[in-house]
């Protein structure tokens, strides 16, 4: 039988999964942008199954709503990365450093 | 009969109108129309006051107390402007508008030359108006306004020839030390307003008896008896106003102004405000020995001290001017021991001859063409007779010759010291005893300087002098290319407009003190304006050995004071006429006194030094170190520093790796929880 | 009209200045003249406060009231008491003084120019009827605003440090002032100034209360030692601005003591008179003599403001000595009332002396006192109200100098000897100071040949000083008028201050 | 018999473990290309277990919108750029343990937070939709079209914005392109094209023209 935490502990290890990626890949920005999606993936697992769970509709409208940000989001940092390549060359997030303080 | 209320606003308001109109529209009334206004403002007062004494003396007038307007009403405390009218009060009216009329029609003959005619008699007819409201007043507030308002005359008639420095640092002297006898003056009216709970002069002075008894609070273990403080710091007033040692620096250099407010203002009326102030104060004087004491002793002071250095002044003004500082030194010398009728009495008197003596001098400045220095003078005699005589009379009147007004009023103040018992009297009795051959020294040394003796000066015809003005009002000390002593054409009799004032200053100067005498000092004239207690009152004592003013004068020449002014006559005239080495030679003699006579004493040097120059340094420490380093550098700038030094420190975290945020923002997220885990989960 | 008399005098000069605005550089006579008829319609709407206010029976009046924040129970409500409405007039006075003194003068944009002042105009007057502490909040806030574009825009040449001094302090102290409204509101559940004066308060309370509305208005004021802000922001700041800081803004710290130190930590007020006092007559004395070496002619003025201010705060809170300690009411009336009058007298005396400054600045382009020297040689008109000025800069009698610094002294005389002995040091000092300036500038031979030059004021500066000289005449000969309409006023004040909260 | 609800466990286990797999895989592998197919796949078993949990409609719209375009996105840009994979691969190994440090710990606390024990009591229970008589599709879009319809409204303009975000950053002008302008081409004017100057058939030789008028256009 499928209970609530079956679900929440796949969010989880989906989760820190992405985190370890964005540890892992740390210079490249289309594997950070892969692992932002899976981090957004888990957290809609999360909201399907307490919308599931708890017989409430908003957990599936908001999984909704992150989708069409997420999807905007990718398409803006898609096209961001193209522009950032087309100008550095580069798609290495360790000599992207202009926000130095 | 009452006086009317429009006659008084009259009196005070008509010069305030001539002021306006001639300062105003200076252009548009021309000098003319400029004199010939405020003349006939003056007149208009001048008239009037005579009338009110009239009144108030022979009319039999009840005195007028009466508040004109409510300047603030707050509580119990009200402050109104208004005018008491007494005996005293209608006295000084007279002096003050008499003196002024007279001035100002000097003035025309003075002032001919300079191009600041029409502002000099809207100065001296805003003087007059001034004065006029501190007189009359009937409280504190309207006294401090007068006070205040002479004070700003005469500081901008010392600065009238604006363009000399010398000028205009003698204005801004004056009116800082002034300002220094204000601020206890003003603190006087303070501790009358907190023990007395009025401003008004007839309600304080009913409740001045209160006084007895109530203290100050100075330190937890110190207390001042209530009526000394007040009686003391209203003193300080009178001390900067009237020119009383140690405030008295300002007068010998307010001489930079034109002689017509020499004459006015530092001679005859405002400088004898204090004085008047005082008496006018009797009541609450009569409550403190102590402070009467201290008036005695500072007047005392300045009546022989000053007048000393009378003795070593070549400038011809200056000496009038130390004379008038030793004068006042008598007049308070005579409050100090509660003859305040012989203050006042001689106040008048003073005001007369005194004048007389500075538009005297002012004459031979004009015939001198603006040369002040007497030891470019002598034998005047001749040229300008009636400046002569009239000067003489002036002069022994100074010198207290019987039966010329001065005597009445000195000999009063002397004998008065005699016979006082007051703490300081003695030391006071030397002091005007020895002030009396000093006075008479000093005078009869500038008369033989000025008009008697060789001709020391050159005349050296000029054609086509008329370009000459210019360097008119040239000091002596600053003579750009003039040379001292040589004059463009030989010196004559000034026009009547000079000489007219001269004479008629020159009769009261020799009769006035003959008919009042007896009842001015002796016959309780002012009446309730002036109170003196009972065993205080000297007047009284000397009244019963008085007879009649021909006796008196006839006793005069007999006693310790004339024959003072008749050795130092002898002296003088040995000296000046018949062997002027020997006044160089007394000089080398007595050098070292002669060099602390004619540096004053070191007074200015130490005032300038101390308060001047301590100020300024004071005042650039405050700023360089108080405001610019330590608010500003440490405070403000410096806590701007340091938050730029600290973001400088806290930028480095900004590495800009994007992977550098993201581990910061996991590693927070893990603290989080884990602290969340730790702490607060269950 | 009457109902919303108030609102008319916030809002007519900030909406004023849309149509000057609109009038833009290319028309800027449209735009000057547009501005001058928004400042005399307000002065005129001002003038009916007079007759409208009721000064016998005092008390806040000409109320309005409407629900502003709902969620926060903020009210956009306003009220005048005597107080209030003589720093109005002065507001609305000097606003008309100063749009004229600016006519010729500011050639750079001047449509952004007036339209700024009279934007400030109004919010100053929004700040005078405020009865709700967040509205007030607001217009103390957004005065700042306007202020900061005349500083930055149209100041001297270091107007970026003195802007940024200028809003950062005061900044700072506002913050404070807000933290402590919201603890009240906490507390209270409303803005409201009245209901906030009602509210009990522990003395811990009033202490952290009181110091948080402390520094926010002395920064304001300014005291010592918060005062350093406002000479470089006078230096720096064009004449109009200078004289509007000086004139009002200032007057706001002042004003500030009385809406909420006062009424809201009376006790807390009456326990820390002292520090108070203290910081006046150090301000007195030790400003006066900072004032006296000053090489910069706005520089010395900036500091004589802040000598002068002190008189301010010494007759407010030597209020609450004497009617605490020594329960002499009278007297602390007659302090209060000292420091009102010298608010609004010190609002002329001190526009006048800008002004003064301004007249010379346009002429030489120069404020350093030593480039001048004989100056009434050539100017003499302005020689008569440059003197007149300076004496009412140093307190003489019969110019309105003098009201409210006697009052003062004579107050504080009733309270300590010694506070009335280190007050009344400003005669000598202001004096040594103000007349010194005189000298140097005024009185000798023209030195420099560019003096010599200097043409006379013409009839639109001779307008704009001689309305401050009459107002300085009129409140100094005959005070009574203006004492009468605050005096209700501030005799509820020191009922007020009276009653113990704790 | 197999129990439904035992095989919907296994179902989930299965989806699960290809879910934790291809994700692990994304993050891992050293092709970029290789990494956006394992997303993919994640996506895609993700939406199974979605299924599993009767969110049909969100289910098909991950695999539509997601797999379909985003992911399509995604290997667009991948092959489009030329990228140095060796080069972003350096101190893979090196953060690697960090990487799991990190990640476990992570996940510890997040289950010791989470509570599973509790949440392992929780069952499915009835399907909100079917009980209020709906299909999933239709309960949610009945809570989206009258409740969520501002935010909903919202979120389209979102997508807007990042339509023409996307278009306008990426957008580039190139130099040297020549383009018709059509709006100046109708709005041309004879006199526009051709300029008719008078000049004399000879110059005179009295009247020479002066520099300053030669050198007026």
């Amino acid at each position: 039988m499928i209970t609530l935490s079956h679900y929440i502990v796949l969010g989880a290890i989906l989760f820190c999964i992405s985190v370890a990626g964005l540890f892992i890949n740390r210079k490249n920005v289309i594997v950070l942008l892969m692992a932002i999606e899976l981090m957004l993936l888990a957290v809609n697992i999360n909201f399907v199954a307490f919308s599931r769970f708890g017989h409430d509709v908003a957990g599936q409208v908001f999984v909704f709503f992150i989708l069409t940000v997420a999807a905007a989001e990718s398409a803006i940092g898609l096209a961001i990365l193209v522009l950032l390549f087309r100008n550095r060359n580069t798609v290495n997030v360790a000599e992207i450093d202009s926000m130095k303080g | 009969m009452e006086i009317s209320t429009s006659i008084l606003l009259t009196i005070a308001l008509a010069p305030l109108v001539g002021c306006l109109l001639a300062g105003f529209f200076a252009k548009q009334v021309g000098r003319v129309g400029a004199h010939s206004i405020t003349i006939l403002g003056l007149l208009i007062s001048c008239g009037l006051s005579f009338y009110v004494l009239y009144q108030i003396t022979a009319g039999n007038a009840p005195v007028y107390n009466h508040t004109i307007y409510t300047w603030f009403d707050i509580g119990r405390f009200n402050a109104s402007i208004g005018f008491l009218i007494d005996r005293l009060t209608a006295m000084m009216m007279v002096v003050v508008t008499f003196v002024s009329l007279l001035v100002h029609i000097y003035t025309i003959g003075y002032m001919a030359d300079d191009d600041g005619y029409q502002r000099f008699f809207s100065y001296i007819s805003l003087f007059t108006f001034s004065m006029l409201m501190l007189v009359m007043s009937n409280n504190f507030l309207q006294l401090f306004f007068g006070w205040e308002a002479v004070g700003l005359v005469s500081y901008l008639l010392i600065g009238f020839w604006y363009k000399r420095s010398t000028a205009t640092f003698a204005s801004l002297k004056a009116f800082i030390v002034n300002r220094v006898g204000d601020f206890g003056f003003l603190l006087g009216i303070a501790a009358i307003l907190y023990f007395l709970g009025t401003l008004d002069y007839a309600t304080a002075f009913a409740h001045a008896p209160s006084l007895i008894g109530k203290t100050l609070t100075i330190t937890q273990n110190t207390q001042w008896d209530a009526a000394t403080v007040i009686c003391i710091l209203l003193f300080i007033g009178a001390m900067g106003k009237s020119a009383q040692v140690p405030l008295h620096v300002w007068l010998p250099d307010s001489m930079e102004g034109p002689t017509p407010i020499s004459a006015l203002i530092h001679a005859a009326t405002m400088v004898t405000a204090g004085i008047f102030m005082v008496a006018r104060m009797s009541p609450l004087y009569e409550l403190s020995d102590t402070a009467l004491s201290l008036v005695l002793v500072i007047g005392a002071t300045g009546a022989l001290f000053t007048g000393l250095i009378g003795i070593v002044q070549n400038d011809i003004k200056r000496v009038v001017a130390y004379s008038t500082l030793s004068q006042l030194g008598y007049m308070t010398v005579a409050l100090g021991v509660s003859a305040y009728a012989g203050a006042v009495f001689h106040l008048m008197t003073h005001a007369f001859f005194k004048a007389l003596l500075f538009l005297g001098a002012g004459s031979v400045i004009i015939a001198m063409h603006h040369e002040q220095d007497m030891r470019y003078m002598g034998g005047l005699r001749k040229y300008m007779p009636i400046t002569w005589i009239t000067m003489w009379i002036g002069a022994l009147a100074l010198c207290g010759v019987p039966f010329f007004s001065g005597f009445y009023s000195k000999d009063a103040i002397i004998e008065a010291v005699h016979d006082s018992h007051r703490w300081g009297s003695g030391y006071a009795y030397f002091c005007v005893l020895v002030g009396a051959f000093v006075t008479a020294t000093y005078t009869f040394r500038q008369m033989y300087m000025t008009f008697h003796g060789k001709e020391r000066f050159k005349v050296v015809e000029h054609h086509g002098h008329g370009d000459h003005h210019d360097d008119h009002h040239d000091s002596h000390d600053e003579h750009g290319g003039h040379e001292p002593g040589v004059l463009d054409h030989a010196p004559k009799e000034s026009p009547w407009v000079v000489t007219l004032p001269l004479i008629l200053l020159a009769i009261p100067s020799l009769f006035v003190g003959m008919f009042t005498v007896k009842p001015m000092l002796y016959g309780n004239w002012f009446g309730d304006a002036i109170y003196v207690q009972h065993f205080h009152n000297v007047l009284e004592e000397l009244g019963k050995g008085f007879h009649s003013w021909w006796q008196t004068g006839l006793e005069g020449l007999t006693q310790l004071p004339f024959i003072f002014v008749a050795i130092a006559f002898v002296i003088t005239t040995y000296i000046y006429l018949f062997n002027v080495a020997l006044a160089d030679k007394i000089k080398r003699a007595l050098y070292p006194i002669w060099v602390i006579l004619d540096r004053k004493y070191w007074v200015d040097n130490i005032y300038f030094a101390v308060f001047a120059r301590g100020g300024v340094m004071l005042g650039r420490m405050f700023w360089k170190g108080g405001d610019a380093a330590v608010i500003d550098g440490v405070l403000i700038d410096g806590s701007a520093s340091m938050i730029q030094r600290i973001a400088s420190a806290m930028r480095r975290l900004q590495s800009g790796y994007l992977y550098h945020y993201a581990f910061a923002m996991i590693l927070g997220l893990i603290l989080l929880l884990g602290g969340y885990w730790l702490v607060g989960g269950h | 009209m009457f109902n919303h008399l108030l609102s008319l005098l916030i809002w007519l000069p900030i909406v004023g200045a849309v149509p000057v605005l609109l009038a833009g550089s290319s028309r800027p006579n449209t735009a000057r003249w547009i501005s001058l008829l928004m400042a005399i319609l307000t002065f005129a709407v001002s003038l009916f406060l007079i007759p409208q206010y009721n000064a016998t029976t005092g008390g806040m009046q000409l109320a309005e009231s409407h629900l502003w924040i709902d969620a926060l129970n903020v009210h956009y409500s306003l009220a005048v008491d005597g107080i209030s409405v003589a720093l109005i007039l002065l507001t609305t006075f000097v606003g008309i003084l100063v749009i004229i003194g600016a006519w010729e003068v500011i050639q750079d944009k001047p449509h952004q120019y007036m339209a700024a002042m009279l934007v400030l105009e109004g919010l100053m007057i929004g700040v005078f009827c405020a009865t709700d502490a967040l509205l007030f909040y607001v217009f103390f806030e957004a005065m700042l605003i306007p202020m900061f574009i005349l500083i930055g825009i149209w100041g001297g040449p270091r107007r970026v440090y003195a802007t940024l001094k200028f809003f950062i302090y005061t900044f700072l102290g506002s913050i404070f002032m807000l933290i402590g409204l919201i603890y009240l509101y906490l507390k209270a559940g409303t803005f409201d100034l009245h209901t906030l004066a009602m509210l009990p308060l522990t003395m811990t309370e009033q202490s952290w209360l009181f110091f948080a509305f402390l520094i926010a208005f002395a920064v304001k004021v300014p005291m010592v030692p918060v005062h350093t802000w406002l000479p470089d922001a006078h230096v720096e700041a064009p004449t109009g601005g200078s004289v509007v800081l000086a004139a009002v803004m200032l007057k706001i710290g002042g004003y500030g003591f009385l809406r909420f130190s006062l009424p809201i930590v009376p006790d807390a007020s009456a326990h820390f008179a002292w520090l108070i006092i203290l910081l006046s007559l150090i301000a007195v004395v030790y400003i006066g003599y900072v004032a006296l070496v000053q090489e910069d002619m706005k520089k010395l003025v900036a500091y004589s403001s802040v000598a002068h201010m002190g008189f301010v705060t010494l007759g407010i809170f030597i209020a609450f000595m004497l009617a605490r300690e020594l329960g002499n009411t009278d007297a602390a009336r007659l302090g209060m009332q000292g420091a009102m009058v010298q608010m609004i007298s010190h609002g002329f005396v001190s526009g006048a002396m800008f002004s003064c400054i301004g007249v010379l600045y346009d002429r030489l382009h120069t404020r350093q006192i030593k480039d001048y020297g004989g100056v009434v040689n050539v100017m003499p008109w302005f020689g008569v109200f440059y003197v007149f000025f300076a004496m009412a800069n140093c307190g003489l009698p019969g110019t309105s100098g003098f009201v409210g610094e006697f009052m003062v002294i004579l107050a504080s005389f009733s309270a300590n000897p010694w506070i009335a002995l280190f007050a009344a040091f400003t005669l000598i000092i202001g004096a040594a100071y103000t007349l010194w300036l005189v000298k140097r500038v005024l009185w000798g031979e023209v030195t420099n040949p560019h003096v010599a030059e200097m043409k006379d004021i013409n009839a639109r500066e001779t307008l704009v000083l001689g309305g401050f000289a009459a107002m300085v005449l009129i409140v100094g000969i005959w005070p009574e008028p203006l004492i009468h309409l605050m005096d209700s006023s501030v005799t509820q004040l020191v009922q007020v201050l009276a009653i113990h909260k704790v | 018999m197999i129990d439904p609800q035992m095989f919907q466990l296994v179902c989930f286990y299965a989806f699960a473990a290809v879910t934790v797999l291809a994700a692990l895989s994304v993050i891992t592998l050293r092709n970029s290309v290789h990494a956006v197919l394992a997303l993919v796949l994640t996506f895609f078993s993700t939406a199974c277990i979605w299924m599993l949990a009767e969110a049909e409609f969100l289910a098909i719209a991950l695999i539509v919108v997601y797999v379909g375009a985003v992911m399509v996105l995604f290997l667009f840009v991948v092959m489009m750029l030329d990228i140095d994979q060796e080069k972003l691969r350096e101190g893979f190994v090196k953060y690697l343990p960090v990487g799991l440090i990190v990640a476990i710990a992570m996940l510890v606390e997040m289950l010791g937070l989470i509570g599973v024990r509790i949440m392992h009591a929780q069952t499915m229970g009835d399907n909100p939709a079917t009980a209020a008589g709906l299909s999933n599709t239709a309960w949610l879009g009945m809570a989206l079209y009258s409740q969520y319809l501002l935010p909903f409204e919202v979120a389209a303009l979102i997508l807007t914005v990042g339509v023409i975000a996307a278009v306008a950053l990426t957008l580039r002008q190139r130099k040297g392109v020549r383009h018709q302008q059509a709006s100046e081409q109708v709005a041309v004017k004879a006199s526009d094209r051709v300029r008719i100057i008078k000049m004399a058939a000879e110059r005179s030789a009295d009247s020479e023209p002066t520099p300053a008028q030669e050198s007026k256009p």
